[in-house]
């Protein structure tokens, strides 16, 4: 008898946690794979949010972050999704990768709770929600620069795309295989190799027996550090381009010396953003955390926060809704950590900061186009 | 002891009715997938527990289902009843293709071979065949129809069709140690050099448990592709198959009660816990190894009798 | 042509080489306790960080830093193991099998998150050292002295252990409790000490193939143990699992189904060719390659 | 009449030959003997039988029906029950529970009568429990049916194993070592049971060590030594033959 007597108890004390303050939740992978980028938007988010707070808040409301941890994965973003709404949270932060994004998406925009995340998979906009907007920019822009750059710029003629399982990757991918057969560039080999392993020479031994102009990769940093390098080690002359998602102090660790030469397609690393808010902001989670900024992605998460507190700012409201009415649409040309900051009716955001750089032989990031 | 029982079983029947009237979304979100896992952890205890076939990739079966479910409504708007029929039957014929040619692996083979089949599984589901699966990304914001007026998708509906789908597995699953299949899996399990000395077929019965429980994976999966109105790899991938095959094993192998305060440990803990988030996992393996060293024999062993008490009165 | 396929059978060797050793630790510890040992992945994800973190400390020594860093990463590794023995595994020697693999999963998690708390949940780059650091290139086939060495040591590693085991008291006295647990006790071999023995060795094993996939590929991760151990465990059963050599056969084999059907076939279906091929490689042989056929006494 | 036909079997373990050209021949009603030192192929022989092993060569014929490759469950199914040397029960059970495993194969209800409790099931139930009485009482184990079998005596234990082969009226019995582990007044027990078990008409075959439960029960004895069938005939005339004499004390004694 006693066992259910238990249920109703642990109902009551989960309407008990309902908070006072004004609650910012983030939806994060604070374990799994994502773990150190959805470590890296928390910490982000937590430093924001104390920040403003001890500047005593915005229209009279202090700030408080609830996290919930989704791991990445659809299942855990619905739940958290819940968790987050039911916990009175008005703003959440997520979720880093497009799928957990997408799958909680609904629940937020029924939920009239104003969601912002840095996923750039094209069909987030799809359904125009009117409470959702991207704070960084979609596959679409990307892949159209990628195309624009190699067919264009660098005159590739014999061009291998290489990509992950991941939705990312694939979308990525995609995108810029569209772009470049509508600039009717020359696509030698389309591959995929699986995140997790470590070993892509059979696959780099075969593309080497094709003889590239350029091998591009739209996965994660860590795979695209080790093509990058088993690449020289096999002798392919090819250039190496890496997607955004390469844009990470970790893939020159791993790649070592022979990171040289290769192109990296993406925002600007943290270290690379030039206004002084940014540079600021970057010192600061140094100091409160310890250790470097994960990637630009915590950067745009933290944008995403900051046009919400402009929009408090600027209509003297912190009610969500119209807090995201007001987002859609008239937030133009914001200054923020990674630029400025526009976004359209649907929610996506406009712009391009995209830029290639290369690694110079010294190991540092040189922009060569943008 | 009778008395006591019958008022257990019915408060909680009056406790599991009521709690959507009483709980917030989370907790009836939670529950519900509680239900929907002890539902498929009740599938992998027929094969694992009780028919004793070391089958590590369940969550294939289930993926199966949930898939067939949401591609038969997204892409076909097939009735939803139909749909649901199909995921279970599509997942059971599946089943019984997959384990036909390797039902003479034993143990640990066995059990390499479901873990391959559920890489392969995923590995195709990613490749989005025929462009039905829809890749990494899963098949998102599937619209549901109602039927007959009602709309099955709300947080109580979707709780009731689990709820009563896990009553009617718990129903199964209480009656089968009294049926013949049920003592035949038993005892096959049990010794099966024995068993086949009496004539029990044991490979007609290992096909059958099988493939049975496929097709109940099958069918929550289809409940689950319900609650979530979305499918997408990761959920079925190997982690979750080892999973499925540890909470067997933590809540005791062909043990009703078992399996299911299994699911709760396994499933639900974790999602009180979340706020701990970096020490959760560790926690959680830590209290797995305990429970295993205290009682080796999962949480609640089974108590396997197959005559009723009431036959043995008669006589 | 030709030299494609020779540089995708060395890429093939080589890579398969490494699931060998690790495959090597699950075969043993099989064959004593019939115990799929899920946290031996983990276990040699703790000894490369242990290593990384070793390393960076004593690099500056030079030769004599790696050698004393080696060793104190392995008397740890090796600490960890003997712990995870008596704590989680002795007490459930003799009740059901599933429970113990469900603690060998328990301990995996521990060790897995264990790991990330400890050096975070960034992938971490493992340190260069001063030697096997070129490669040769014999007409287009690029083979690295690390390649070489990788090849070099897994045949003396075979020979040492297959020596071991045949030759050996202790080997012997290994032989004999997989063979009969109960006759081996009473014939005086103190199980206790053997079994240890064997994770040990299993962990040394392990480590040796963990540090050498950080040497290859520098970048190590929190989470790379399930992805290795997964390999490894699969190549120890198609390998025909209790086997030493069997372990290492499989390794390679995984190797080249791995690297020929990404090289030859497609990349996209690589993963459900290579399992494809495993899994009618088992059903044909359902001991797996090297295997011995159980008779069931009756 | 000729229940069970042997012909020519051999059975090889690699190197070892297990059984070599054995031919042998049962008829019905009758109680036969196995008798040969350990490793002589006595078990072997049963395994070879209830189809447990293959045999290398040779042929073994049923009533009529070649039962050389058939499965072990089909060759029960068939009336050819065993027991076997070291005891193979449900321990977890208890003996009313282990006992029916021999009458599955009878039962006649379908999971839906057994899901609802229906009429068939119940009738069904009822029948196979008055089946397990049968049994149970044939071999003097009536009080322990409700009781766990691992709860149990080690003779007891040996008798349910018993029950489970004949609930189902076999038409052949193969009885290995029964008696292993009784003592004195538990083996004349059992000897009057195995006669009682013989006049419901049913054929056996035992293993047995215990010359003096062998010459009071059979009516002829086969005597295997090495794989190979060195004697067969009353036990009288086995008790003298020089060859199964040597076998059995080694040859000085001859």
């Amino acid at each position: 008898m006693k066992r259910i007597l238990l249920l109703p108890l642990f109902i009551l004390m989960c309407k008990l946690v309902v908070a006072q303050t004004y609650i910012i939740g983030v939806q994060a992978p604070i374990t799994g794979s994502f773990a150190s980028e959805g470590q890296g938007i928390n910490n982000a988010i937590q430093l924001l949010v104390a920040q403003t707070n001890a500047a005593g808040g915005i229209n009279g409301d202090t700030f408080k972050v609830v996290t919930c941890d989704d791991q990445g994965n659809p299942q855990n973003a619905v739940i958290c999704a819940k968790t987050l709404v039911d916990a009175g949270a008005k703003v959440v932060i997520g979720s880093y990768s497009s799928t957990a994004t997408e799958a909680s998406q609904a629940i937020y925009a029924k939920a009239g709770v104003i969601q912002t995340s840095d996923a750039t998979a094209n069909n987030l906009i799809v359904h125009a929600y009117p409470t959702y907007f991207r704070n960084s920019f979609n596959d679409n822009i990307e892949g159209n620069f990628t195309a624009d750059y190699f067919v264009n710029i660098k005159k590739y003629k014999r061009i291998v795309i290489l990509g992950d399982f991941s939705a990312f990757s694939t979308g990525l991918s995609a995108s810029v295989i569209n772009n470049i057969k509508a600039l009717k560039g020359n696509i030698v080999y389309t591959g995929k190799i699986t995140s997790g392993d470590n070993d892509f020479r059979a696959i780099l031994t075969k593309i080497k027996a094709l003889n590239p102009d350029v091998i591009y990769y739209s996965g994660y940093f860590i795979e695209g550090a080790l093509l990058r390098s088993q690449e020289v080690s096999l002798g392919i002359k090819a250039d190496f381009v890496g997607g955004n998602s390469n844009d990470n102090p970790q893939f020159l660790k791993i790649a070592g010396s022979k990171a040289k030469g290769s192109y990296l397609i993406g925002l600007p690393l943290p270290q690379q953003l030039d206004s002084q808010q940014a540079q600021q902001f970057v010192a600061d989670y140094a100091k409160k955390y310890n250790s470097p900024i994960p990637s630009i992605w915590t950067i745009t998460n933290a944008d995403g926060l900051l046009t919400v507190f402009a929009a408090m700012k600027a209509i003297k409201t912190n009610d969500p809704i119209l807090v995201a009415k007001y987002i859609h649409g008239s937030i133009r040309n914001m200054p923020c950590l990674t630029g400025y900051m526009t976004i359209n009716n649907q929610g996506e955001r406009e712009g391009n900061i995209y830029q290639v750089s290369q690694i110079q032989s010294n190991l540092k990031y040189k922009v060569v186009y943008h | 002891m009778q008395v006591n029982k019958s008022i257990f079983i019915i408060s909680l029947i009056i406790c599991s009715i009521g709690f959507p009237f009483l709980a917030n979304n989370i907790w009836l979100s939670i529950i519900t997938t509680f239900l929907i896992y002890s539902a498929l952890s009740l599938s992998q205890d027929l094969i694992l527990g009780k028919a004793g076939i070391y089958a590590m990739g369940h969550a294939m079966f289930f993926g199966i289902g949930a898939y067939t479910f949401a591609i038969l409504i997204n892409t076909y708007n097939v009735n939803l009843f139909i749909a649901f029929m199909a995921s279970g039957i599509i997942s059971y014929c599946i089943g019984l293709i997959i384990i036909y040619p390797i039902k003479h692996l034993r143990g640990d083979y066995f059990l390499v071979v479901s873990l391959g089949l559920n890489i392969i599984f995923i590995n195709i589901i990613n490749n989005d065949p025929f462009g039905l699966t829809g890749g990494p990304n899963g098949i998102f914001a599937i619209n549901f129809p109602s039927v007959g007026g009602l709309d099955l998708t709300g947080a109580k509906a979707i709780y009731f069709i689990a709820l009563i789908f896990l009553s009617v597995m718990i129903l199964l699953f209480y009656r089968l140690n009294y049926s013949k299949f049920g003592r035949a899996i038993y005892y096959l399990n049990h010794d099966h050099i024995a068993a086949k000395s009496v004539g029990i077929k044991p490979s007609l019965n290992k096909l059958l448990s099988f493939s049975l429980g496929t097709m109940l994976a099958g069918f929550t999966g289809a409940i689950y592709t319900l609650q979530y109105g979305a499918v997408s790899p990761e959920a079925f991938g190997i982690e979750q198959s080892i999973l499925l095959f540890a909470v067997v094993i933590v809540g005791g192998q062909g043990s009703l009660i078992g399996v299911v305060a299994g699911s709760f440990v396994m499933f639900v803990l974790p999602e009180i816990f979340r706020s701990y988030a970096e020490y959760r996992l560790l926690v959680f393996g830590a209290a797995m190894v305990i429970l295993m060293v205290i009682r080796p024999n999962g949480l609640f062993p089974s108590k396997f009798g197959f005559f009723q008490k009431r036959h043995l009165q008669q006589k | 042509m030709l030299n494609i396929f020779l540089q995708q059978l060395i890429n093939a060797l080589t890579y398969g080489s490494l699931i060998g050793f690790i495959a090597l630790g699950y075969s043993l510890v099989y064959g004593i306790l019939k115990l799929i040992n899920f946290a031996h992945g983990h276990i040699v994800t703790f000894a490369i960080f242990i290593t990384m973190s070793m390393l960076t400390q004593f690099l500056a020594l030079h030769t004599l830093g790696f050698i004393l860093a080696l060793s104190l990463a392995l008397i740890i590794t090796i600490g960890v193991t003997i712990v995870l023995e008596i704590v989680a595994y002795r007490p459930l020697r003799r009740s059901n099998r599933l429970s113990l693999i469900v603690s060998a999963l328990g301990a995996g998690m521990v060790i897995e998150n264990a790991v990330m708390l400890i050096w975070g949940p960034n992938p971490r780059v493992f340190p260069d050292i001063n030697f096997f650091q070129g490669t040769i290139n014999l007409n287009g086939v690029v083979v690295s002295e690390l390649n070489l060495f990788i090849l070099f040591l897994n045949i003396v590693v075979m020979s040492i252990l297959y020596l071991f085991i045949n030759k050996s008291r202790t080997g012997i006295a290994i032989k004999a409790l997989s063979l009969d647990y109960q006759t081996a006790q009473l014939m005086g071999v103190n199980i206790n000490k053997i079994i240890v023995l064997v994770f040990v060795l299993g962990a040394i094993l392990g480590s040796a193939g963990g540090i050498l996939i950080g040497l290859t590929y520098k970048t190590i991760s929190f989470n790379m143990g399930f992805e290795y151990g997964l390999k490894a465990f699969i190549a120890a059963i198609i390998g025909g699992i209790g086997s030493i050599p069997g372990a290492m056969l499989g390794g390679l084999i995984i190797g080249i189904l791995q690297t020929l059907s990404a090289g030859y076939i497609s990349s996209i279906w690589a993963n459900v060719i290579t399992y494809s091929l495993l899994i009618l490689l088992l059903i044909v042989r359902p001991r797996g390659l090297l295997g011995q056929k159980d008779i069931e006494k009756v | 009449m000729t229940k069970l036909l042997i012909q020519n079997l051999s059975k090889q373990f690699a190197a070892l030959v297990a059984l070599d050209n054995i031919s042998l021949e049962l008829e019905t009603n009758k109680i036969y003997g196995l008798i040969g030192p350990n490793g002589s192929g006595k078990t072997t022989l049963f395994n070879c039988i209830s189809g447990v092993y293959k045999p290398s060569s040779g042929n073994i014929t049923f009533a009529h029906h070649s039962i050389i490759n058939m499965a072990p469950e089909k060759i029960a199914q068939l009336g050819i029950r065993r027991t076997f040397q070291t005891i193979r029960l449900s321990s977890e059970l208890t003996v009313a529970e282990n006992i029916y495993a021999g009458y599955h194969h009878y039962s006649k209800h379908n999971f839906i009568q057994a899901l609802f409790n229906l009429k068939g099931y119940r009738q069904d139930e009822i029948h196979c429990w008055r089946e397990v009485h049968r049994a149970a009482k044939l071999l003097d184990i009536e009080p322990h049916l409700r009781l766990k079998v691992k709860t149990l005596a080690y003779g007891i234990q040996r008798k349910v194993e018993i029950a489970r082969a004949i609930i189902s009226q076999p038409q052949l019995l193969v009885l290995d070592e029964p008696a292993a582990g009784m003592n004195e007044s538990e083996k004349i027990e059992l000897t009057h049971i195995i006669k009682q078990i013989q006049l419901q008409n049913i054929t056996i075959l035992i293993i047995e060590h215990d010359m003096h439960m062998i010459s009071t029960l059979c009516d002829t004895v086969f005597v295997l030594n090495h794989g190979k069938l060195i004697a067969s005939g009353s036990p009288t005339e086995i008790l003298n033959n020089k060859q199964v004499i040597s076998a059995y004390m080694g040859d000085e004694h001859a």
